[in-house]
Parts: C-alpha cells; sequence; structure tokens
C-alpha cells in the first residue's frame, strides 16, 4: 500500500509549505518538488484505483471521527478516475512548465506553489465528502486561479482575473447560503448524511438550497449565463495554466455541480434543468467561438462548449449517459490541455493571440503543428481518434432515452467546432507565415508533456477498451446513491482513546 | 416581561431582515458601483451579511456560549448528564466554526481582489469598470 | 445607467423577498433539525477531547481538515498578493507611509508591540480554554506588526524570517497530521494524552495545532500586509 | 431586558446604516471606515449571539486588517469615487 | 491473425512508414508507397475471399469486419484505381512539398475505402468513413493557401453528411441494440413509422453528399478541381462512389420498405437527373479543364443517383456498372489533365491548344475515355446508358429519361471542348518544347483506357461480379443473370455484346481517325492564335484570342437562365446570415465583470422565480 487518499492533499500541502524554505537553499528544487510530489500522487492515484475497482470504495475518515461527525474523503471509482485525471494532467502540465519562468526565481516559485495548490484543490473538491469542506477546497483552487490568471504583468491579465475574482466570489457567498440552508434544516454537512436524510427537509429550503448549489457551483462548471469569466481567463492565464484549467479545474466544479444534482438531493427536474443549461451553454458558446480572431479564446469558448456538452451526458441520467459524460470528461481534459499547450507555442510572438499569428507555423514547428492538429481532431470527434467514442456514446445514450432532437441539435453545433478547428489547422499548414513573426521552438520538456497526451488521444482512440471498464465501473458508483451512503456512513468506527 | 412588541415576528427575525438587508447592499454596491474599490466594498459588506446569517441561524434564545468555561462547570461532576444538561442550552457551535473559516477566507479574498485592484489601476490608470474592458466577445 | 439601478434593484428585491420567505420559515433562536452532529460535539468536546472551547474542538479536531485547509488559504493568498504585486527582481517599490508618525505614535507604539505580541500568543495558547485561538491570536500579533509599520516609516520586517516561520509553522500542523496517521490511522488524529478539562496543557494536539497556526497566522499576515506597504507606483 | 433589546435594534440599525453609508460615500476612505464599523458592529453582534470566538476574528480581521489594505489600496490609487471617471493623465502609460 | 487484419495493418502501418520515410529518402518513400497498395491489392485478391468475417469488440460494442461479393465490386473500383493512381502519382508528384503527408492521406483514405466496403457493422463503417472523410480533405487542402475555401466547403459538407450519418446510427443502435448492419436490415420492417422516414433520409443525407446529389453537392467541383490530379482520380472516381456504395444498400434495405416509397424513389430519381442536367451545363461553361472534368463527374454521378433511385434491378445494373466505367474514364480523364498540367504548367483551355503530336498518348488515352464519356459504342459507357435509358421506360419514367438524354447529349459538347481545347486547334510557339509525359503517368492512362474499350466490348467480364453483388443485396434472379433483362445483350451470348457492331463502328472510326490524321499532317495552315478576329465582337484586351474564348457562349447563352442561379449562393447567404447572427449573439459576453456579476443574480432570480415549474 503506497498510501491513502488523504495523502493527496498532505502531501502537496506539506510541500508547499516547504518549497519556500528549501527554495532558499537550492533554488531548483522549486521546480523538482511539485513534480516530485505530482508523480508520488500519481503513483498512489493509480494504485488506489486499482485497488478500488477490486475491491470497492475507500473512504477515509479524517482526525479519527466516523462519517457524520468528522470529515471524510471518498476514493469512489467515479471520484478516483477524476482524481487520477487531474493528477495525470498536473502532472503532464508540470513536465510542460518545467522551464516556466526560468529567469526569475520569486516568480517561478510563486507559480510551482500556486499550480500545485490548483491541482491540490481539484483534487480536494472531488475526493471530499463534507460540503463545507468541499467549499474549501474551492475557495483554495479559485485563488489559485486568480493569482495565476494574473501572472503575466503586461497584459490584461489582471482584469480577466478580477472579473473572475468577482464572480467566484458571489459563487462563494452562494455556496455559503446553501450551506447554511442545509444546515440548518439538517444538522449536518457530510454529504451522505445529507442524502440519508434529505427527505427530511422542507421542500422549499431543498429547491432553494438546490438553486444556490447551482448558481454557486454553476460558476466553476462554466454554465451559460454564469461564465463570462471563462474565456478571459482562460485567454489570459499562462498557456499551462489555461490547460490546467480545461483540463482540471473545470472537472471539479463540475463533478461538484453532479455530487449534488445525483447524490444529495432527490429534487425532481434537476436532469432536464441539466440538459437544458448544457445545450444552452453549447450553442451559444461554440457560436461566440466560431466568430473569434484569438486563438486562446477561440479555445476558451470551445472548452465552454464541451463541457456543455458533458452536463449533457450527464443530464441524460442512465448509466450509458454517464459513461458517455465521463469519456467525453477525459477526452476534453486531454485534448484541450493539448491544444491550450501546443497552442500557446503557435501564437507565441505577442499577448493578442491571433489566430493569423499561426500562419505557415506547420514547417516551422513540426511536431508543435501536428500536435495541435491531433489535439483539434480528437476534440472534434472525428474517428478514430479519443473524441469520437466519447460523442457515440453520447449519442447512443441520448437516443436509447429517446432524446433525439437533442442529438440533432448538438450534431448541428459539432458541426460549427469542426469548421472553427479546421481552419486553424489550414492556415498553420497552408498559409505563409507572416514575416514579423519568429516562431519559438519548444524546450524539449514541452514536446515530451505535449506528445504524451497525444499518444493518449492515439491510445485511447484505438484502444478504448483502456479505459471504458474502468468508467462502467465509474459511472455505476455516482448512480448507486444508496451505496454510497451506506459506504460512508458505515465506514470506521468511532476512535477512543 | 410582557412586552407586546415581542410578539411581533418582526423583533424575532431582526436579525435574518438585517441580514437580507446588509446582503442585499452589498450586492448593488458590488453590481451598481463604477468605483473598482466600491465593487470590493460591496463584496466585503456582502461578506458580513452571510456571516450575520449564519450565526443567527446558529442561536438558539438564551443559550450560553459552547465553551465549559471553569465558571460553568465548576463543582460540578463531568458525568454524562451534566454536560447534556449544560450542552442543552448552548447555543450551535457548528456555525460559528463555518463563519470562522468563512471570515479568514473572505479575507484572504478581499486582499487579493485589493492587489488586482492596483495591479488594474497601474496598467489602465482608471478605477472604472467601465472602461476596464479591453477582453470581450 | 438609470435603468441598470432599476433592474439591479429590481432583481435584488426579488432575491430578497425569496430569501426571506424561505427564513422567516426558521424561528429564530430554536433549533430547526432534530438531531444533528453539533449534539455530538457538545458532549465528545468535554468529555472526550477535554477540551472547554467546543468551538475549537471543532474547528482544529473534528473537523480540523478544513482548518488546514483555511491556513493554506491564507497562505495561497499571501502567495497570490505577492505574485499579483510583484513587479520583476529588480525594481521592488518604496513603502507607502501612511502616517508619518509623531514621537507620541511611535512612543506608544513601541510600548504597546510588546504587550499586543504577549496579548496575541496568549490568545493562541489559549485558544482550547476561552474564546480565541490561532487565528485570532495570529491576527493580534499582526496588528501589532501592523502597528509598528505604521509608526515607523523605516520599519522593515525580515522576508525570509517572515516566510521560514510561516513555512515551519505549516510544516508542523502537516506533520502533525501525518503523525497521526502514523500513530492512530487516520489522517490529524489525535495522538497525545487529552490532560483535563480547563487545564492548560490538555486538549491533545489543539493545543500544538493553535501555536503552528497563530504562528502561521501572524507571519502570513503580517507578511501580506508588508507586500501591500511596498507597493507603490 | 427592554434595554438589550434596544441595544440590539441599535447595533442592527447602525450596521445598515453603516452598509449604506459606505455604499452611497463617494470618498473611498470615508467608505471605507463605514466598512470598518459595520465589521466593529458585527463583532458586538457576534458577542451578542454567543460566538465569542468569531467576535474576536471579526474584530481582528475585519475591522483592523481589511480596514487597513482598503486604506493602503486607496493610497495607491484615487481617493474619491468620482476620480474613477476621468481617466487621469498617463504618466506611465501601460507597459 | 486473420488475414482481414493484417490487410488493414498492412496498409495503415505502410501509410506511417511512408510518411516517416519521406524523412529519411524520397526513394523509399516512393518505394514504400506503391509497394504498400500493390501488396494489400494482392493481399486482398488472393488471401480474402467472400465472406470471410472477423468479430471483435470494441467497450462492448460488438464490431464485425468482412467481405461479401457487393462490397467486392466497388473494391474492385478502389483497388483498381488505387493501384493506377498511386503509379500515377509517384511520377506526377515528383518534386512537390510535403510529399510525405500527400502519401500518407492517400493511403489512409485508400484504407479507409477498403474498411468501409469491409465493415458489417455500423461503428466501423461511421468510423472508416470519417477517416476517409478528413484524410481526402487533408489532401483537397494540399494544394496551399488558394484552396482552403474549397476544402473548408468539402468539410462541412461531409461533415454535415456524416453527422446524419451518425445520428442514423445511434438510432438504429438505441432500437436494435445491434450494431450490425444485416440486424439492421432485418429489424427495418418493424421499425416505428417515424423511423422508417427519417432513417432513409438520414443516411441518405450522408451518402448523397458523397455522391454530389443537387442541393448537396456545391462541394464537389471546387473539391475535385482543387485536389491535385494524382489523387483526384481516386477521390473522383472510387471516392465518390462510397456514396453510391450507401445509397444502393438504403434503397435496398430500406426504402424497399416504405409504406409507400414512390415519392421517396421519385424525388431522389429527378434530383439525380437535375443534378446531370446542371452539372453538365456548368460543365460546358467552363474554361479550365479540372472545372469541367469536375462538373462533369458530378453530372456523372447524376446518372448514378437516377439509375439506383429507380431501382429495379436493371436500373440497379446499370448504376453499377456505370459506377465502374465512371470510375475508368473520370480517372483516366482527370490523370491525363494531371499530365498536361505537368508538362505545361497550366490547364486552361483558353492558353493551352494543339497538343496531339507532343502528347499523343495521353491524347489516345483520353479520347478513349472521352469516348467512353459521352457513351458512344464500343465503349462501356454506352452499355452502362443503354442500359439505364431501357430501365427507366420500362418503368415508365419517360420524363426522365428525357431529361437524362439531354444531358447525356450535352454532354458531347463538353466532351468535345475537352478534345478540342487541349489536343486540336494550333500549336503554338509557347507549348513547342512540350514533351509527351513520363511513362509512369502514360501507362496507367493507357491501361484504364484499354480496360474501356475491353469492358466496352466484354461488359460480362464486369456484369458477373455485379451480378453476384446484387444476389447478395437481395435481388433473386429467376434467369439467372441480369443482364439479360436487357435488349442489349443478344442471343449471341450473354458476354459478348454487339460484337459485329463493335466491330464495324471502331473499324470506321480508326479509319476516319487515320485519314484525318493523314490529312491533317498535309492541309494544315499555320497560324499563330492572336491572328484571329472574331466578326463583329471587339476583342477585350486581356483575352487571348483562341477559339476556346468563349467556346459555346450561343449555347451558353440559351440556357443562361437556368444557370442564373446557383446553389452556393443560397449557402454563401445562409452562412452569412449564420455569422452575423453570432456576431450578434456573442455580445453577451460583454467584457464588463459587473455585467457578469448581474448575469449570475439574473439567473439566481430567473431560477428562484420559475423554482415551482423547474424543479417542481
Amino acid at each position: 500500500m503506497v498510501g491513502s487518499p488523504v495523502l493527496f492533499i498532505a502531501v502537496p500541502l506539506l510541500a508547499a509549505f516547504l518549497i519556500p524554505l528549501l527554495g532558499m537553499v537550492w533554488k531548483e528544487s522549486i521546480r523538482i518538488l511539485p513534480g516530485l510530489v505530482l508523480l508520488y500522487m500519481l503513483v498512489l492515484a493509480i494504485t488506489l484505483l486499482e485497488q478500488v475497482m477490486h475491491t470497492g470504495t475507500i473512504v477515509e475518515i479524517l482526525a479519527g471521527w466516523k462519517p457524520p461527525w468528522g470529515i471524510n474523503l471518498v476514493f469512489s471509482p467515479f471520484t478516483g478516475i477524476l482524481a487520477t485525471l487531474m493528477i495525470l494532467m498536473g502532472f503532464i502540465i508540470w513536465i510542460y512548465s518545467y522551464r516556466f519562468k526560468n529567469v526569475d526565481f520569486e516568480e517561478a516559485k510563486k507559480y510551482f506553489i500556486l499550480f500545485m495548490m490548483l491541482v491540490t484543490g481539484s483534487v480536494g473538491i472531488v475526493l471530499t465528502g463534507d460540503i463545507f469542506n468541499q467549499f474549501v477546497f474551492i475557495e483554495i483552487t479559485s485563488i489559485s486561479a486568480y493569482a495565476l490568471t494574473a501572472f503575466y504583468k503586461h497584459r490584461d491579465s489582471a482584469e480577466a482575473s478580477f472579473k473572475y475574482l468577482m464572480v467566484g466570489s458571489l459563487s462563494s457567498m452562494f455556496l455559503l447560503l446553501a450551506i447554511i440552508l442545509i444546515y440548518s434544516q439538517l444538522g449536518t454537512l457530510n454529504m451522505a448524511d445529507i442524502a440519508s436524510k434529505a427527505h427530511l427537509m422542507k421542500p422549499e429550503f431543498k429547491i432553494l438550497a438546490v438553486i444556490f448549489f447551482i448558481v454557486g457551483l454553476g460558476i466553476e462548471a462554466e454554465i451559460f449565463p454564469l461564465n463570462g469569466w471563462v474565456p478571459d481567463a482562460y485567454a489570459q492565464a499562462p498557456g499551462p495554466v489555461g490547460a490546467a484549467f480545461a483540463g482540471i479545474v473545470v472537472k471539479a466544479g463540475v463533478y461538484a455541480l453532479i455530487r449534488i444534482i445525483f447524490t444529495l438531493f432527490d429534487v425532481s427536474g434537476t436532469h432536464q434543468f441539466l440538459i437544458v443549461i448544457g445545450l444552452t451553454t453549447m450553442i451559444i458558446s461554440e457560436m461566440a467561438a466560431i466568430r473569434q480572431d484569438r486563438l486562446k479564446r477561440m479555445l476558451a469558448y470551445s472548452s465552454l462548449g464541451q463541457m456543455g456538452l458533458v452536463l449533457v451526458a450527464f443530464g441524460i441520467g442512465t448509466e450509458e449517459g454517464i459513461f458517455a459524460a465521463m469519456f467525453l470528461l477525459i477526452n476534453h481534459a486531454i485534448g484541450k490541455s493539448l491544444l491550450f499547450l501546443s497552442g500557446s507555442y503557435l501564437v507565441y510572438n505577442s499577448a493578442d493571440k491571433y489566430i493569423s499569428e499561426t500562419n505557415g507555423m506547420g514547417k516551422f514547428l513540426p511536431v508543435t503543428s501536428f500536435l495541435f492538429a491531433l489535439g483539434a481532431l480528437a476534440v472534434v470527434g472525428m474517428p478514430p481518434f479519443s473524441g469520437f467514442w466519447g460523442k457515440f456514446f453520447m449519442m447512443s445514450a441520448a437516443a436509447h432515452a429517446n432524446m433525439l432532437l437533442i442529438i440533432a441539435l448538438i450534431l448541428s453545433v459539432s458541426l460549427i467546432e469542426l469548421v472553427y478547428y479546421f481552419r486553424v489547422i489550414n492556415r498553420i499548414y497552408f498559409y505563409k507565415k507572416e514575416s514579423h513573426i519568429t516562431p519559438k521552438k519548444p524546450t524539449v520538456n514541452a514536446v515530451i508533456a505535449m506528445a504524451t497526451l497525444g499518444v493518449i488521444i492515439l491510445i485511447i482512440g484505438f484502444y478504448p477498451d483502456l479505459i471504458s471498464g474502468y468508467l462502467h465501473q465509474a459511472s455505476q458508483a455516482l448512480l448507486d446513491k444508496g451505496k454510497y451512503i451506506q459506504d460512508v456512513l458505515s465506514t470506521g468506527q468511532l476512535l477512543t482513546h | 416581561m410582557n412586552f407586546t412588541l415581542f410578539d411581533l415576528k418582526i423583533v424575532e427575525y431582526s436579525f435574518f431582515i438585517t441580514a437580507i438587508l446588509v446582503i442585499m447592499i452589498g450586492l448593488y454596491g458590488a453590481l451598481v458601483k463604477k468605483s473598482l474599490i466600491k465593487v470590493v466594498i460591496g463584496l466585503s459588506i456582502f461578506d458580513s451579511g452571510i456571516n450575520l446569517l449564519l450565526i443567527s441561524i446558529g442561536y438558539i434564545t438564551s443559550g450560553t456560549a459552547p465553551i465549559f468555561s471553569p465558571a460553568l462547570v465548576k463543582d460540578m461532576p463531568l458525568t454524562l448528564e451534566n454536560i447534556k444538561k449544560l450542552s442543552e442550552g448552548m447555543v450551535d457551535p457548528v456555525p460559528q466554526a463555518l463563519v470562522l473559516t468563512a471570515i479568514v477566507i473572505g479575507f484572504g479574498v478581499t486582499a487579493v481582489a485589493l492587489s488586482l485592484v492596483i495591479r488594474l489601476y497601474r496598467h489602465h490608470q482608471t478605477l472604472n469598470i467601465d472602461e476596464i474592458k479591453n477582453l470581450k466577445w | 445607467m438609470k435603468m441598470k439601478k432599476i433592474l439591479v434593484i429590481s432583481l435584488l428585491a426579488v432575491f430578497g423577498v425569496y430569501l426571506a420567505e424561505v427564513l422567516f420559515k426558521l424561528d429564530f433562536g430554536r433549533q430547526f433539525f432534530q438531531q444533528g452532529v453539533k449534539d455530538f460535539y457538545l458532549i465528545t468536546s468535554p468529555i472526550k477531547l477535554q477540551v472547554a472551547n467546543t468551538v475549537t474542538a471543532i474547528v482544529v479536531n473534528f473537523r480540523g481538515f478544513d482548518t488546514l485547509g483555511e491556513v493554506t488559504v491564507l497562505f495561497l493568498a499571501t502567495t497570490a498578493m505577492g505574485s499579483i504585486l510583484y513587479k520583476g527582481r529588480h525594481q521592488l517599490g518604496e513603502r507607502t507611509v501612511l502616517f508619518s508618525g509623531s514621537r507620541i505614535v511611535t512612543t506608544g507604539s513601541r510600548l504597546l508591540f510588546p504587550a499586543i505580541i504577549l496579548l496575541g500568543a496568549y490568545v493562541f495558547i489559549h485558544g482550547h480554554l476561552t474564546p480565541g485561538g490561532g487565528f485570532q491570536g495570529g491576527v493580534i500579533i499582526a496588528t501589532g506588526f501592523l502597528l509598528m509599520l505604521m509608526a515607523y516609516a523605516d520599519y522593515t520586517v525580515s522576508h525570509v524570517v517572515l516566510s521560514v516561520v510561516e513555512s515551519l509553522a505549516g510544516i508542523t500542523f502537516a506533520t502533525i497530521g501525518l503523525l497521526g496517521m502514523l500513530h492512530g490511522g487516520s489522517f490529524l488524529q489525535d495522538f497525545l494524552p487529552n490532560g483535563s478539562l480547563n487545564d492548560l496543557l490538555s486538549g491533545g494536539i489543539i493545543p500544538i495545532i493553535y501555536i503552528a497556526v497563530g504562528f502561521k497566522v501572524g507571519a502570513e499576515l503580517t507578511g501580506l500586509i508588508y507586500t501591500a506597504l511596498n507597493e507603490k507606483d | 431586558m427592554i434595554y438589550y433589546l434596544i441595544l440590539i435594534f441599535f447595533l442592527l440599525l447602525l450596521m445598515i446604516g453603516a452598509a449604506i453609508y459606505s455604499i452611497v460615500q463617494k470618498d473611498l476612505l470615508y467608505a471605507v471606515i463605514g466598512t470598518g464599523l459595520i465589521s466593529l458592529v458585527l463583532s458586538i453582534l457576534f458577542l451578542l449571539l454567543q460566538a465569542p470566538d468569531v467576535a474576536l476574528t471579526e474584530a481582528a480581521i475585519g475591522v483592523a486588517l481589511t480596514t487597513i489594505i482598503f486604506i493602503i489600496t486607496i493610497k495607491n490609487t484615487v481617493r474619491f469615487e468620482d476620480e474613477v471617471y476621468q481617466k487621469k493623465p498617463s504618466k506611465t502609460e501601460a507597459k | 491473425m486473420n488475414m482481414i487484419y493484417i490487410l488493414f495493418t498492412l496498409m495503415f502501418g505502410g501509410a506511417i512508414l511512408t510518411f516517416l520515410a519521406h524523412k529519411v529518402s524520397g526513394l523509399l518513400r516512393d518505394t514504400l508507397f506503391v509497394l504498400t497498395v500493390l501488396a494489400s491489392t494482392v493481399l486482398f485478391y488472393t488471401k480474402i475471399h467472400t465472406g470471410d468475417t472477423v468479430d471483435f469488440s470494441i467497450s462492448g460494442l460488438s464490431l464485425q469486419w468482412g467481405i461479401n461479393a457487393y462490397g467486392r465490386i466497388f473494391s474492385m473500383i478502389v483497388l483498381g484505381l488505387g493501384v493506377m493512381a498511386s503509379f500515377y502519382s509517384v511520377s506526377y508528384m515528383k518534386g512537390k512539398e510535403r510529399l510525405g503527408y500527400f502519401y500518407f492521406n492517400f493511403l489512409i483514405s485508400l484504407m479507409s475505402m477498403m474498411g468501409i466496403l469491409m465493415s458489417h457493422d455500423l461503428v466501423s463503417f461511421f468510423i472508416f468513413w470519417e477517416m476517409m472523410t478528413w484524410s481526402s480533405y487533408f489532401i483537397v487542402i494540399y494544394n496551399g493557401k488558394n484552396v482552403q475555401r474549397s476544402g473548408i466547403n468539402y468539410i462541412i459538407f461531409s461533415a454535415l453528411g456524416a453527422y446524419a450519418m451518425l445520428m442514423a446510427i445511434v438510432m438504429v443502435y438505441a432500437h436494435t441494440q445491434s450494431l450490425m448492419i444485416p440486424d439492421m436490415m432485418q429489424a427495418f420492417p418493424f421499425f416505428p413509422a417515424a423511423y422508417k422516414i427519417w432513417l432513409p433520409i438520414l443516411f441518405l443525407t450522408a451518402f448523397t453528399v458523397k455522391a454530389a446529389m443537387m442541393p448537396l453537392h456545391v462541394w464537389a467541383p471546387d473539391a475535385y478541381a482543387d485536389s491535385p490530379m494524382a489523387y483526384t482520380s481516386v477521390f473522383s472516381g472510387a471516392l465518390s462512389k462510397m456514396g453510391i456504395y450507401g445509397m444502393i444498400m438504403v434503397f435496398v434495405t430500406m426504402v424497399n420498405y416504405l409504406p409507400d416509397d414512390t415519392w421517396f424513389r421519385e424525388t431522389i430519381a429527378w434530383l439525380g437527373a437535375i443534378t446531370a442536367i446542371m452539372a453538365t451545363l456548368w460543365a460546358i461553361a467552363q474554361d479550365d479543364a479540372r472545372k469541367l472534368l469536375a462538373w462533369s463527374s458530378v453530372a456523372q454521378l447524376g446518372y448514378i443517383i437516377t439509375g439506383v433511385a429507380v431501382g429495379t434491378p436493371l436500373a440497379m445494373l446499370s448504376a453499377l456498372f456505370l459506377s465502374v466505367m465512371h470510375a475508368l474514364f473520370k480517372a483516366t480523364l482527370f490523370m491525363a489533365v494531371g499530365a498536361i498540367e505537368k508538362q505545361t504548367g497550366t490547364t486552361k483551355f483558353t492558353e493551352v491548344t494543339g497538343l496531339i503530336r507532343k502528347m499523343p498518348w495521353t491524347f489516345i488515352s483520353s479520347l478513349l475515355a472521352i469516348i467512353g464519356l459521352a457513351g458512344i459504342p464500343p465503349l462501356g459507357g454506352f452499355v452502362g446508358k443503354w442500359m439505364l435509358y431501357e430501365s427507366l421506360i420500362n418503368s415508365n419514367h419517360y420524363i426522365l429519361v428525357i431529361a437524362i438524354f439531354f444531358a447525356s447529349t450535352s454532354a458531347f459538347l463538353y466532351c468535345y471542348k475537352f478534345l478540342f481545347g487541349f489536343f486540336l486547334g494550333q500549336e503554338e510557339k509557347e507549348w513547342e518544347h512540350v514533351k509527351e509525359a513520363p511513362a509512369l503517368m502514360v501507362l496507367p492512362m493507357i491501361i484504364m483506357a484499354t480496360l474501356l474499350l475491353v469492358f466496352g466490348v466484354f461488359p460480362g467480364i464486369v456484369l458477373k461480379p455485379i451480378d453476384l453483388g446484387m444476389q447478395t443485396l437481395g435481388y433473386s434472379t429467376t434467369a439467372g443473370t441480369f443482364w439479360s433483362m436487357s435488349g442489349l445483350f443478344n442471343e449471341w451470348g450473354n458476354q459478348i455484346m454487339m460484337r459485329p457492331l463493335a466491330y464495324a463502328i471502331g473499324g470506321t472510326f480508326l479509319f476516319f481517325l487515320i485519314i484525318l490524321t493523314v490529312k491533317g499532317f498535309k492541309e494544315t495552315r499555320y497560324v499563330t492564335t492572336k491572328d484571329i478576329s472574331s466578326s463583329g465582337e471587339v476583342p477585350l484586351e486581356h483575352e487571348n484570342l483562341t477559339f476556346s474564348e468563349g467556346f459555346y457562349q450561343p449555347f451558353l447563352r440559351a440556357v443562361c437562365p437556368v444557370m442564373k442561379r446557383r446553389m452556393m449562393t443560397y449557402y454563401q447567404g445562409f452562412g452569412q446570415g449564420m455569422e452575423a447572427f453570432f456576431d450578434y449573439l456573442r455580445r453577451v459576453y460583454s467584457g464588463n465583470g459587473q455585467t457578469y456579476a448581474i448575469y449570475v443574480i439574473v439567473f439566481v432570480v430567473i431560477l428562484l422565480l420559475f423554482k415551482n415549474s423547474l424543479f417542481g
């Protein structure tokens, strides 16, 4: 046994506190330590995931108090897969940004601490089994995200970050309101306990709490009217951070929203609401994406659209739908991160990141361009790359649930998506480079990181069975509310001295 | 002690009403005021309102603070019954613990927000939120 | 502009009415649920943990994980502020002088400073007995430094010392958590003898954690203010 | 008892008044002092609601630290809200 | 390991190796490319037999690959053209950039076409379909910046079709829980009524896009014209046939079971006919050989679609036969244009003339192909067209016959234009030093032209596999052969068509050819092309005064009312409207942080107001 789930939080926190100290002694350690921590977390996550798949959910109690009283971490197949995905993405992005801010020690130190905390916070959101603890992790993630968004000094990054912060603090207020509404009714903060007692709540409290949760978590999950900050933040953040937003942070937000809707309350209509809101998000953001002339904004809008699709898939609510949603989620994490990572080399030159800057990069940055194209094909859902399977499973789940109109809508939106991605690919490969632009060769570590993502895309594309078994278990785990409650509430015993 | 004033609902709910009003005022400031500093002030007022709401939800009429101070437990054996009796007269400690966390977090967010305001002022030479929109659509 | 105001006010009115409508269903001053976690906390805290201040017991022991997160949030806020206001290696700004302290202010501050620090230390050491704790004590310590920073235009705090203190305190917290794991099987598990109620040395790991938190919060907030004060364009 | 109630009402009204004041006041410095006042009142209310821990925290953080940080920001930017409407003649335009 | 796996591994691995070999050496790359195509062809014809299948499963979906007699008809086209075009492209593409990329996509598209033919389940069908789309798309945009627009058009329409197909597939899957095509065929009669209408429509959307039927054809002319000629031969010859392949399946398996299928068939048949007519007219109006051939491809596919839609056994036979023939002659023609382009650098009739003596072999092969295209006996085109007419008349589609006949006759006009523009006419100084294309390019053309002749004279060679394939599809024959239904094949034997007639026509043709050539040598008077003044019309400065300028002006004037409206303008208008709408819509992201915060409150309030209806 390598460890237990709490080490996903404890070890990086310890490391975060340690980095400033070690940095005084050995400057390179600020870069290496986060990587080691993430690597350890990755190994731990994979080991635990393997174990969970065979023996069932691990519930870890903290501070020796069993669930309704203490905080607990739940490493079920569902949360485990998400956590593993996030840590994997975190590790790859760490590889990519290993030489980030090579000359400026202070900046680099802060970057790595904040980045590690971003990953940890997201993992915490996914693993925790307590709503207030989740709130704390959301704040950890948000503050790191604000700082990372505003990381570059000579851009409009502070503006983006301030927008994010405004909306984000509203989100945390609504979460607090929701939490206190629940607490006032049930006297507990534990998710499983809430789920088992949810019928005791007066309906108006329940609905108000659900609404506040949807708003508060919707901001993190980037649903339509609440996502104005997203394109700005994604576009202004440094490239790897944009990738981390798309690959890690959104996933945590979506997870939190899904957990509230699927497990906590049995309010009717939430599934339909998810579908409606997901479709709206998807349609509007894809429409905005096709009219962008800046690469990163385009990617950000596209990311919104994809997450909308994921929400629709979750909203179908059947096991198939969740399976498809998980598949889409993984594909989006990998594909969109790859796009952000390679895209930031393609438009390295200016702060504006116009799409026209990618013109003719295929000749100068062959590997980066190829990986960008691969990522684009995967994200669009072209077979035989990974995106196709997600899309197909999603479609067939929707068809099983008899939602043909939704399929048609999604497909017509996918058409829009296809057009703007192919436009960029055309520019990369077939246009003449603009003369004032000097291509920037990616560093070796960046190439390794991007290539890893590319290989994952190919592997999943050609051999989806690699993950589909896990995903089936995960979707069963999410749907089986009773088992979740039982797993959590029956764990451990009251430890006494 | 039979004041008619006490029977009015408004008295009982005065804490809730105040909290809601403060929340509304804070939100108004955050949503309407043009100055970035005013926006941050609005958000922090909002925060205060929510904290008040949380604490007042945990309140129990004529309860005591959830502290078993020496004065409270003196010459009383610490048996389960005694503690139970004492604890029934205590206000709920959980919201207090939550608010404690929330205050600190709120402060952290405010600090970050204000440093962003300084950055924005340095960059734009203005604090008017309507002029700070280089990023749009 | 007018439209926006009217819109916002009407929106807020609707929002407020709905919120009030639901909240008014609660009876103020009464407990709204039959059985909550609070009963367990109120009983366990004095009997098992020997901690007089239940809030402290909840913050540090029952929900200690939250506190770890909270400390991290502050730590991150400091880091974030430093990162956001950072101008480059060679151009640290000058101090923003808030007040040019008169002699009375400076002398008074110098007299008050040790007292404030002492008060802060008292507050966090007695966190499990009386109201207060690591956060409060830390904040009080930070205000002491704030006083000095305001009174003396050239008062400097060593960043290195601050960050060492901060890191060590944070490491202590996390390490205690891990020790608990080694000892009792779960993170932040109480592994020290509990003593007896209302003794200074009671409550197991709570005083230790609160001392660490106190140092950490004090150092963090001082650093935060110092960063903000060093900001000048 | 009635004095207690009057005190509470006074504090609640004071809090609302301070909130309105800090939103309406054009001089940001005064507005910030208004926020500080809210926190002060809030901490007294916490005390009355039997939450001494929170009261202590609110007093230390809300009254002292938040206000100071606001003041530092105002020192670094502009003091009057009206000033935000006209752009200052830029001395160091955005780099 | 099963041979089918080996086939795909071979093709895919070959593609990747070719791509990598590009970095090493050009010769290795070319060799690998040709070897891959040859090896897989040989493997397919020697080791894989009709009826072979392999089963496997991917994430719980059970899939199957295999080949049946019907697929074999088309595999003949794909692999045959593939081999020819691969030899051709080695020579044609010499000296161009990004060859690794080109060959990679070439092989992938060949592989995916084989995959389409060999998939027995809908998912792998769709996967290969999409792979075919993107690989061909990457070749369409190969020529650089100027062709991006046609590329985007192509991918939009293809994706439209593909998504329609995906939707149909998931509908079938949701309903039958099986992805096998045979299962779908069996279950179709029992589908709900709405499904019965929608499934064929969705599938046909996908297939008619590839087959370039009328409202969805707008991508085709540009895409055919803009991709490198070495690939266009495969693109127009084989890839568009995948649309036909699918259409036939849809018609056989689905439309037959529609409660009232007449209107369905009539609509598609008429759309095919209109496609044929309009595309022919457009082809006549072109001055660029590539464009002309591209439009002509669309027109030819129109006939085939009509045949498929009418759906009697004879019509189906003619459609399949025409498919094979069209693949042969259109590939030959595109290759000829490629050869001319390679040698002269241009493909405009107005610039190149009189190549008959410079490039005789190219001329001969394109002459044969043109004859085949125009449907003159004894070449293959004639047989197909005859059967088409006959089947149309037999099934009482008289107006349709007239339409098709009109299109077919008009086709003579562009055929002549092609022949005249390039080969006949006067020799010019400019093209004095033009040489015949390299042997590697000429040889495939010659081979295919010869095959055209052979198949025209001995149609049974092709008809036999088609016959087998149609039986697989469920057409049963009482007479043992389908072509015995046609009056064209008389008692002289079911394999040899009108042998005496063929000899007679061929003899006359050759005679006149020789006479005229000899005569031409003797009596030609040389003037420069700039010597010609057209009476009455004042030539513009930029016009090169050759005959080819405004070749069929009177005719085009006559038909211009029909050609005034272009489908493309509607699509463009639609696109612009959408773009304006998108631009308007994205203003919700106003850029003001406060507005975003207000959205949050608005959202909350909306949810609160409608909470009862939302979360009842």
